[in-house]
Formats: structure tokens, C-alpha cells, sequence
């Protein structure tokens, strides 16, 4: 048995002979079979013994000349459909739209725009380069890869984007990727999450005032789905959306995560207009220890008190302290490390690619798509500035006063936010290090929007 | 629904939503504090007084290392694409 | 290109730009597609133009005001659900049945209990945890995880949970981390696996008891179902429920789980009371060293002879010794890490998961969970007793004589009862480690409850 | 809490103690449950005061005794399923055939040879032991793994082998582990990977040929999926047959793999017998060394050009390129590890699984199989053999020879095809180093058979 | 199906169903013999008899570097943290 | 389709498959060049040409420390058995 790998000519020949064996077998099996024929062709089936019959089984196969080759071979190449393709296609409000070729490619360098923006260091790449990928793969003309059933794209989909399976595994993996002991030692810094949902809830009012534009027709659904950005919780975009508006899905999550990932050069020149030298001299004190016992409690915590106050935010909350549980409980390395690497992977890249694989003409190229962007940037200045301004009016009442600085992170975007507050305090007071003070509004923002999510659905309809 | 509605609306949801979500994050400040107090109460919170030198400590090696750490990792990244 | 970090600005306002083109472009599309609308309100669409007109999309959603939110809000938190709330369910028999709040909330209470058990060190955490999270996420009310057909727990389910796929992924994650050498050292002591199965088998007449109470009405194959948690194997355990009682299917999966992280407690005083000290004592020949070869041939033998004479307990056997047979070869440690590793943490936290979502009311709360509580209890206890007794008569037989306290570790429940052998025996005689002798019966006891199910599924139907 | 795992016993004591509350509660909603009852049988429902009553749910369940339990044991045994089943089965064509007991002994034979191949070292075992533990799988007489829709093949080969999921995913994944900096260092070894595509194109004429003899019939569909075995491409080759003849898939799959497997027994022969020993001689330049920023590049351009001029092999080449820009561009080095590791182990396992699962008598005992072996044969020796004769052509006209021991390297199966070039070059001259060289015709010729793939599927439709 | 029916068929079915468990491991234990006797009849146990001191070997040296493990599985660890 | 057809449609589409084989890839290495061209002309691959020396160095260092990685492995792996 050892010797096999010495004489591996033997080997195939044995095996030849092997199938040959089986070949006489199997031949029983199909003349038995040949018997139950249908109906048979006039010129009989083809064989050396009847050259001129037809081969069996290939009725409906086209035949190919040297013209219709070059014809067929030409009109499927992508420059030929970019220029003359035109499919009837639905949008998502049911009517029908003529998709052209040259849509088609337009959202195709859409697709490496977003490419480009994820490959430069610090854009969220782990999330936009699959995103783009997905939404060129789905703009190929005769790919076919965003079809039904079959599809690559469409596959995934169907698995997990449509629905709520790959945004709470997602959950999952932040979860027991997330360490809330900056929020547990200073648990009033959890305030600044909360204000930040400023930004989630005022930029109802500026999508509402695009519907004074011919053209855009937000109903209220909708303007949840498009104000969530200012949560910059791509899981949460992502499941709003596609309870709410599953049509916006794709646009929300691209703007979510680009602004996630613009996050450096949107807050700072909020954050120093919004506040004065002295007070982003502001020097915090150190953050006490805090205990394994605290950390394990807090996710059950906070899970049990969103069953007992607003269940409808408990999936997304349930799921994000499930895996912090798992992360704090120790017992349990192996899930713990299985939920932050192998299956958050895993699940970023089909998500990323099923939110990418809905970027195609007729659900983004419309007024929505425009107004979503502008509206994504309003909402994380608001949710910056809101925060800012919440940590001020704090300050009046707290003998220790809060840097306002930190206040910009309760946006959530973990851990940017908190590295671009770190960042500007850098700038003021070389010394001071703000990160691990900044660390508790942005964990606290994913909580605060998942509640501010949970009131939606309560609002909505899940 | 129209816009003067939808801006009616959208009052309202702010309006009443941000007193859910600070609610619930105050409920929850209240509740750490409670079960922070409860823990230190029990002498449970034991491992965080006494690890705070010992955290500090392993920090400090941990940084030391980190030559030793990127060295060891790209060796095990090595081994990992030999033993494909 | 590379500068791009350097200017993040920039960056932005290029891609603003784009994509402002790209909204020049989308608006004809869309001006085409206005033209094709259907029926207008009579007040017409709201715009700049028409500030009064109706907000296309918007005729179907709900109106809010302070009062009716309030309202709202409050009668979707948890609270009120568990004092207020009473839903039509059905019961897996097809009854109709009112569930209660309460009824969910004592649920949850439940899962918190489970999760309690499994956090504790070595209570099965690994399954506990997840089934105890499961348990408390399909009972939130308004949560909606586990409804039809987009709920993030039914997903689950349908995945892999109600069929035999998490199951059998298990069992090869099993058999590649098994290592049956000391059976293939040893073989006699499979026959003490074998023993363990009249707790399978044996607890059929306690459940066929049960039925003398009112309220009770096991058949056989609910019996079997039950009966099968006495082999001490949580997929197989699953696997048989699926096949033929899906509806008890979370209640044996969590009581086999918990009695094998009971098993430190079940078996010692049964097994001090059926052994003398001086059987306790007896020292064991060390196991001889086992060829590479006999560890490749093993696997492959076993599932042979499983196709051969019980072709039903072939999945089992079959996915068990895939497993092994991957570990053992050598040549596809790729493919035998991950099956140990990610495959095996993934499909856990899932199958977890999946089991947990069954926990609910209309499923558990009922006088056959009472009793499967207590019968797999029985099961334990009858197995632990059977394996010594078998060990005894053996004795009567055999030269080398085998210390008893091995033959509990028949129950299977790798590797903890051949840990509980190891401890009793070092009670005894502190220089007597039994553990490498209890793990040739532990692993035969997987062997033997996969043939008992094979039998099931074989006179039952699969 | 943490007194618990000294006190285990009271734990249970607890947990029982609670499990009774439990069951005190849900007897009453069981016993509101109970009044909704329908027909009661004459002889009431068993219980304590009804002993001869029938047991609720009792109505449907077989009885056995211990003749009818001894006979059907027997009659569900392998050895008697062997030698007297008979089941009628459809064939891919829609035939009615009649598979005998020993056609699914053979197949579980054919089985175990091919995991005997693939555990043999060197012999693609990461595909061909899943592959045949599939085979076996699926012919367990009353084992159901193939069947719908519970079965644990079913659900693998409907997730993702009978459409396009699972040979993308591999695709991804092996552009993650394949360096392109061989090919990008010396371009024109590209047009060796083209020229061995004369193995895929040029075995049409043989299963043409095929035809003549009777009980052969393949049409164009079949011939094309069976000739790209030539591309030595195992994902690429289960994608063409998946659209284009998902019968013959399994067959022509596991060819595929097993003549990938058998490259050094295959290619030196034809090596040798092509060229002069001077020719094996031609020592040739160091490659240059490629930049970041050109292996960069090159995924994308050849995905570009992909969608611009073939898009039909768009899926292939960009999924391919995908993983590679993962790989190369660095900023994502988690995504690029899970794609080459623990996502491409888990869908390699699946995928072969799924393979094997197509391997029933009624699919594979036929004329066609015997057949495919002998025409991938075929194709492998002419992709060679073409390979050389190209490279001496294009010698006639470079200033820097070629040496064409590379050029049988373009059949792709990478990186053993480039190993075989490297180790006959050696034998002529032991200073010789032909591998990086020949690495570049062989990552050419995967983007080869990927084009010409495109190309059927223009042709015959996706 | 009345009470003591099942019972009756309760016992068919532990007497059958032990039965074929131990005769299929009764079985299995047969063949183990016979393959363990072939194997060592063809020398190919030789892996094993030389393997004994060796392997004693190789466990003595993991267990005494189980601190280096511990380290080095400390440092990957830190290190995939940091990869992030 | 008979089977003289047949031969014919094979013909049809060899010769006009591997033309379209052959075109792409020679597109493709055309299109390499430029490319190559382009990069060098923009000085891109500066990391290239300086990385010669160091990347061969990088190689020796891997090649001498086989035994250390090895060794890390299998400390690695042993680690990962113990954990679980
Ligand atoms: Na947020
Ligand atoms: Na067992
Ligand atoms: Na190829």
C-alpha cells in the first residue's frame, strides 16, 4: 500500500483498469435502459453504424458558423452592451425603467471608486473594497451574477443580507471584539452616546425637506433608513434598512460606511469651532479598574434591561452583548475567538458583498441616492455636534468636567471616532491622551443607536 | 401625508425617541452604578484593585516585546503558507 | 494616487463631485420613469410647487402623535408583555394554546439559568451559553427572532438545526478531534461502550411508566427520543429528535447537555457503590503503542462494517469517522484544522443557537419536559450502573482484569467521564491514573449510542 | 456565584428544584390545552385509572415483534441492500432505470478507491478524500444522505455545489494564495497558458468521435463540459458543468481532480518526447522583480479587461482577481487569511462533498463516464504537448529562448504542473531552476481556461 | 398502542436493540484483532515500536516548555489583536 | 445535429475559442507592459528595485530560521491542542 507512491504509472494503470471494469458493468445497466425509449427521429440516432442520425439529446443545441460566432462573440463583449444594451427592468416601486449599457457602466466605476476609497489606507477597506467588488460583479452584463436563483451575488443575498442574519452576526463579532470597560468605569460618559443620537433623529427634518424637490418622495420609513447613518453602525444601517426600506439598502450602507470611514475629516473642524482651548485643555482623570465580575455583568445588564424597556431594539442589542458575554466569561476562548475572527470575517465579506451586489442602476440611479449622500454628511455633523454641545451643558452641573472633546465619539464609528478625539486633544495639550476617556461615548453610541433603532421598529413595523 | 406632516411627524419621533434613548441609557448609568456598588459591597471587584500593577506590568512586556511579537508572527505566517 | 492619504479632503470633494455627476445622469432615468405612473391623488404629489400635496409612498404609513407613542412605546416594552400579553399559538401536537407573557417571561428566566450553568467552569459552556442565549432571544416578546421566515433564529434552524447537517458537521469535528487509540489498544473495552446503551434502552420503560399519569402521552418514538439522552452524545441526541420527535427536540438536547455537564456529580456514588475498594484498586497493563497505520485503518474499518450491518447509524458512524480518518491520514492537516477548529466553533454556536430557539413556550412548558428531566436522569444513572456491572462480569472471565471504574466512562461524554474514572480511582489508590484505560469504553460509548440510534432510525423510519 | 463549582450537588438540587416550579406552571396551561381536544378513541386515552386506554399519539407507530424486528434488521443491512435491492431511479435524461444493490456496492467501492487515491500522498488529497467519503455517503443503502430535503448531501450540494456559490468561493480563495509576480515579471509566458488551451478545445473532436460507437450520445454541452477537464481547472470545470450539463458534473469533477493529481505521471513522457535535449538545456534570464504597486495593478486590469472583451468569463476571472487584490493590496490582511484559510478549507470541504454526492449508479454507470476518463486523459496530453510546440514556435522568432519544459506548465493544475517543468529540467541539467519561470505559464493558463470558459458559456448559454 | 403494549415493546426493543449493539462492537472487536494481527504481520507497525521512546521523548520536552508555549501563544494572540 | 455536423461545430469552435484565447491574453500582455511602463516611468516601483537586496536577505533569514518557525509551529499547534 506504502509503495504506491513509487510507482504511481502502476497506479493509473490499475485504476484504468479498475474503471474499465466498471465500464463493462455499466454497460448492462444502460442497454437495459436504451430499451425505454420515446419517440425516435426519422433518420434514426447517430452511430458508426448510422453516421447520418441524429445524436441523441442534441435537438436543442444551436448551431455555431464562423459569422454567427464572430457576430454573438462581438455583441456579448462588455464594450458592446455598454454602448447598445437596454433591458426593461422594475424598480423598486414596481414601475418599469429601461436599465441602458452605459448605466451599467457608470455603476461599474462606481463599483472601483468604491474600490479605490477602501484600498487607501484607513477607509474602512474591510468593509468597501468587497462592497465595490460586489457592485461591479453585479453590473457585468452576461454575468449573471446577481440573478435568480442561481446567482453569486444573489445567493448571498438571499442568505443573509435581505434578512437579519448577517448584520446580527456582525453584531456578534463586535461584540466580542468590543471592551466596555472605559463605559463601565465611567459609566456618565454613556450620556454622550445618547446625545449623539441627535444626528440620527434631526436629519429627519432635512430629508423631509427634500421632498419639497420634484423628484423625491421620502415617506417616513424611508427618512428612518436614511437618518440611521447618523448612527455610523453599519450593521444597524443595514438592518433598519432592510426592515424599512430594503430598496435603499445598498446606498445607505455605502453612505454609512464612507462617512464611517470619513469620520477624520469630518468631526475635527466641528469639534473646534464647537469648543474653546481651555476647554479642550480639559485633563480627565485616570479611568479606575474595573473588575472581571463588572464586565462579565454589564452585557446581561444591558440585555435584560432592553427586554424589560424597548424589546424591539433587544436583537441588535441581545446579539452585540451575547458576544461580549462571550468575550468576558473567559470559559468560552475558543467561540470568543471563533466570533471575532474566522466568522466576522467570513460573514464582512458576504455581507459586503451582497450590500454591493444592490448598487445597480435602477435602484441607485435615482434623486434618493443624491439626497442620501448630502444627508449622511448632515447627520454626522449633527450627531458630532450634538454631542459636543450635550458634554458642554454637562459640564455646568459636574464638579469633574468633562473634556468636550470626547463627546465627538459618541457617534459610534469604533475606534475612529475615539483615536480622532485623542487626536485633536493631542493637538492642544501634547500630554493629554484622551483615547481611553473618548472610548466610553463610542461604545455607548452603538448602544444608544440600537435603541434609537429599537424606537423605529417599534414606530414601524419590524 | 403631506410635508407639513411628514415635519409634524418627524417633531414628534425626534422629540419622543431621544427620551427613549436617553432614558434607557440613564436607567442604565443608574444600573451600573447600583451593581457597581452592589460588587464593591461583596468584595467581588478584588482582581481589579489588586491586578492594577500586574495590568500595567504585562502592558509594559507586551510593548517591549513587540519586535519579538511581529517577529513571531510573521514566522508563524511563514509556517503557515509552507504547510499549504 | 499614493498621495490620496495625504489629502483625505480632497478626496472627499472628488467624490462628491462624482457623484453629483452621477445624479445628472440618474435624474433622466427617473424623469423617464415618472412618465410611467399609474393613478395621481386628487390632491396631487407633494413638491415645492404643491406643499400640500400627498408625499408619494406615504399613503400606508402609520400617523404618530405624543399620546398614540406614548402609548405605544410603552405597550411594546417587555414590562408590559410579560403582565399583559396572550398569544394563539399551536402546540407541536397541533393544538391551539394561549401563551402567556408570563409564560415568556419565566422562559427567559429559564435561558438565563442555562446561560448561568454553562458560565460556571466546566457545565458545557461551549453549547450551555449559546443554547441559553437562544433560549432568551426566540422568548423576547416584539423581538421577532424566531418567526418565519426572516428571523434571525429561524434561519438558523432551517439552516442546519431541523435537518441532519449541524449534527453531522459536529460529529466530524468530533471524530477529528478524536483520538481512538486507546480503543485500538484495548479493544475488549468496547464492550463496556456497549453496556452503557441499556441506559438508552432501559429508560424506554420508565417513559412508557410516565403514561400511567394523566397529562402523559409518550409513544414509542417520543420515547425513543428521550431515551436516547442516556448515550450521553448531544448531536446524536439532536439527530434522533429531528428524525423522529422534532418537537422535543430543544428539551432532550438541553437535558443531555446539562446531565453530561452533570456527570462529575451523577456517577460517583453509583460507582462507589457497585465496586468494592479492592476492584477500585486494580491497576491496569499499560495500554501497547498503536501503528500510524492501525489509526488510519481504524476509521475506515469501523464505517465499513457500519455500511455492512446497520446502514441506518451509517451517517453518524460515517461523518464520525470522515472526521478521524481526515486527523489520522495526515496529509490534509488543512483540511483537519479546520475541522477542529473553525468548522467545529461555527456549526456549535449555531447548532447552540438553533437548539435554543425551541425553547419556547408552546414547546417546553409541559408535563413531557418534567419527566424528560427526570428520565434522563434514569438514563445516566442506569447507564453508569450497566457499564460496571458488564465490567464485573467480565472479570469473572478474563485474566488481566479491568478495573470497573473504567466502564462508566462507557456513557460516552468525551473525555469527562474518563476524567470522573481517573478521579475515583485515584481516591482508591493515589498512583493509579485510569484515565488512558476509561478513554477506550468513553469512545466506544460514542460507537455504541450511534448503533442504538442506527436501530431507532432502522424499526422507526428516518 | 462563583461558590457554585464547589458545591455541585446543591446546583442540582436547585436546578431540579426549579424545573418542578416549572412544571407546576405548565401543567396548567396543558391542562387548559387538554379541553381543546377532537375525537376521542372507544377506548379513551391511557393513564393510571385508564390502563387499557390508547396511548395518545400511539395511533400511527409500527409494531414490531421480535421475528418481525430480527427480519427487518436483516432486510435494512448493508450486506442484503447489496444483493437484493432494486430501486427505479430517473436517469439526468429522464429515463427510467433501475438501480441494483450491486451497482451501489460498486459505487461505494469506486468510493473507496478514490480516497485511496487521495490519501495516498500527493494526489490532491484535500479533494479527492472528501470526494470519495461523498461517494460513499451518498450510496448507504437507507443511509438518505442524498436525499431531499433533509438529506446531509442535499443541503451541501443545493447550497452551493448545483449553482455557482461554491466554485466562486474557491476561486476567491485560490487568488488569494496564487503570486502572479512570475507571470507580470515575463508577460509573453502568457501565451503559453493560451496555448494549452488546446487541450480543452481540441478533445471536442474526440468525444465527437465518441459518438460512433453506439450508446454514446454527446451533444456540444456535454462535449464542452467534458473537454474543459483539459484546463486542469477544478473549480472552473464544476462551474461549466453546472450550466451546461449538471449530470455529467460529478464525473467529470472528479476526472478533473484525479488527472491534476497524475500531472507528474502524465506530462514527462510528452516532455521529453517533444524536445531536444538541448532545448531542455536553455538556461533563462532571472525573472525582474515586480513591484507593489504592479501586482497591484494587474487584478484589476485583468478583471477590466475581462468585463471589456469577454464578460462571460467575468465571474470567474474577477472572483479570481478578487481574492487576489485582497492578497496584494495589504490593508486587508484578515479578509485575505480567512479567504485562503478557513473559507476556502470549509467550501473545499463542502464542495467535494457535494462532488461526491453526484456519484450515484444512475448518474455514473454509463457509457459516458468510461469515456470522460479517456478523453480528460486525452485533453491533458494534447494541453502538453500543445504547450511545447507553441514555445518552440515562438523560439523561432524571440532572441531570448524559451526554454519549453515551461510551457507544459500552462495546463494550470498550479503549482504541480510548474513543479513537473522544474524537476524534468533538472534531470538534464541539476544547476537548471526552472520553477518561477514556469510558474508563469501556469497562472496564464487558469485565466486561460477561465476565458475559455467564457467562451462556451457566450456560445451555449449560462 | 395501550400501556402495556408498550412495555411489551419496549422490552422487544432493548433486548433486540442490545443485541445488535453488542454484536456490532463484538464484531468490530473481532476485526480490530485481525487487522492489528495483519499489520504486524506486515511489519507496518514499525512506526509504533520505534515510536514508544521517542514519543515519551517529545511530550517531556512540551510539557517543559509549556511556559514558552504559553508565551509564544500570549504573543500570537497579542499579536492578532494588534492585526486588527 | 449528426455527428459529421458535430465535427464541424468542434472546428468552428476551436478555431474561433482559441482566437479569442489567444487575443485576450496578448491584449493582456500588451496591456502589462504599458502598464509596466507607465509605473516605471511615475517611479512607483522604487520598492522593487530597492527591495532586491533586502527581499533576498528576507529569504536567506526565512530559509536559516526554518527550524525556529518549525519549532513555533509546532509550539503553536501544541498551544491550540491545550486550549481547547
Ligand atoms: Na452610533
Ligand atoms: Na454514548
Ligand atoms: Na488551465
Amino acid at each position: 500500500m506504502l509503495n504506491m507512491n513509487k510507482n504511481p504509472k502502476r497506479v493509473t494503470l490499475i485504476v484504468l483498469a479498475m474503471i474499465t471494469v466498471a465500464f463493462v458493468f455499466s454497460f448492462m445497466g444502460t442497454v437495459l435502459a436504451q430499451t425505454t425509449d420515446t419517440t425516435v427521429p426519422a433518420q434514426g440516432y447517430a452511430s458508426g453504424i448510422n453516421p447520418d442520425g441524429i445524436i441523441k439529446g442534441s435537438e436543442n443545441i444551436p448551431r455555431i458558423s464562423i459569422a454567427s460566432f464572430a457576430k454573438n462573440i462581438l455583441e456579448t463583449t462588455g464594450i458592446y452592451a455598454f454602448f447598445v444594451d437596454a433591458k426593461v427592468k422594475a424598480t423598486p416601486a414596481g414601475e418599469t425603467i429601461t436599465v441602458f449599457g452605459w448605466q451599467e457602466l457608470l455603476m461599474i466605476i462606481v463599483g472601483f471608486v468604491i474600490i479605490y476609497l477602501g484600498a487607501a489606507k484607513g477607509f474602512e477597506p474591510l468593509l468597501l473594497i468587497p462592497i465595490g467588488f460586489g457592485t461591479v460583479f453585479v453590473n457585468i452584463p452576461f454575468g449573471g451574477m446577481g440573478d435568480a436563483p442561481h446567482g453569486f451575488l444573489n445567493i448571498i443575498y438571499e442568505a443573509g443580507v435581505g434578512n437579519e442574519f448577517f448584520p446580527l452576526i456582525i453584531f456578534m463579532g463586535i461584540g466580542a471584539l468590543t471592551d466596555f470597560g472605559p463605559l463601565i468605569a465611567n459609566p456618565k460618559t454613556a450620556l454622550l452616546g445618547a446625545a449623539a443620537q441627535f444626528g440620527v433623529f434631526g436629519t429627519l427634518f432635512g430629508i423631509t425637506a427634500f421632498n419639497f424637490i420634484p423628484g423625491f418622495n421620502f415617506n417616513m420609513k424611508e427618512a428612518c433608513s436614511v437618518a440611521i447613518i447618523g448612527g455610523a453602525d453599519g450593521p444597524t444601517t443595514i438592518y433598519i434598512a432592510a426592515k424599512l426600506a430594503p430598496h435603499l439598502l445598498a446606498t445607505v450602507a455605502v453612505a454609512a460606511y464612507s462617512y464611517m470611514a470619513l469620520v477624520p475629516v469630518i468631526q475635527p473642524p466641528i469639534m473646534r469651532a464647537l469648543t474653546t482651548p481651555a476647554e479642550r485643555k480639559i485633563k480627565m482623570k485616570q479611568l479606575r479598574h474595573v473588575s472581571k465580575v463588572e464586565k462579565m455583568l454589564f452585557p446581561l445588564s444591558v440585555f435584560v434591561l432592553s427586554i424589560l424597556l424597548i424589546p424591539s431594539a433587544s436583537p441588535l442589542i441581545g446579539c452585540l452583548m451575547f458576544g461580549n458575554f462571550i468575550r468576558e466569561i473567559g470559559v468560552v476562548e475558543r467561540l470568543s475567538k471563533t466570533m471575532q475572527n474566522e466568522l466576522l470575517n467570513i460573514v464582512s465579506i458576504f455581507l459586503s458583498l451582497g450590500v454591493g451586489s444592490q448598487m445597480t442602476p435602477e435602484k441607485f440611479l435615482n434623486p434618493a441616492s443624491l439626497s442620501i449622500v448630502f444627508m449622511g454628511l448632515l447627520a454626522f455633523a449633527i450627531a458630532t455636534a450634538s454631542g459636543i454641545i450635550v458634554a458642554k451643558i454637562m459640564n455646568l452641573f459636574l464638579k469633574e468636567k468633562i473634556n468636550p472633546l470626547i463627546a465627538s465619539a459618541g457617534v459610534s464609528a469604533v475606534p475612529m471616532a475615539a483615536r480622532v478625539s485623542n487626536k485633536v486633544g493631542l493637538e492642544e495639550d501634547p500630554s493629554n491622551f484622551l483615547i481611553m476617556h473618548a472610548m466610553g461615548p463610542n461604545v455607548a453610541g452603538v448602544i444608544g443607536t440600537a435603541i434609537a433603532a429599537g424606537v423605529m421598529i417599534a414606530v414601524y413595523g419590524g | 401625508m403631506t410635508i407639513i406632516e411628514m415635519f409634524e411627524q418627524s417633531g414628534v419621533l425626534t422629540l419622543l425617541g431621544m427620551g427613549v434613548v436617553f432614558g434607557f441609557l440613564i436607567i442604565l448609568v443608574l444600573f451600573m452604578d447600583l451593581v457597581a456598588k452592589i460588587i464593591h459591597a461583596l468584595g467581588w471587584d478584588k482582581d481589579a484593585q489588586e491586578g492594577q500593577s500586574v495590568q500595567s506590568g504585562s502592558v509594559t512586556a507586551a510593548t517591549g516585546n513587540s519586535a519579538v511579537v511581529a517577529a513571531i508572527g510573521a514566522a508563524v505566517n511563514e509556517y503557515r503558507k509552507t504547510d499549504k
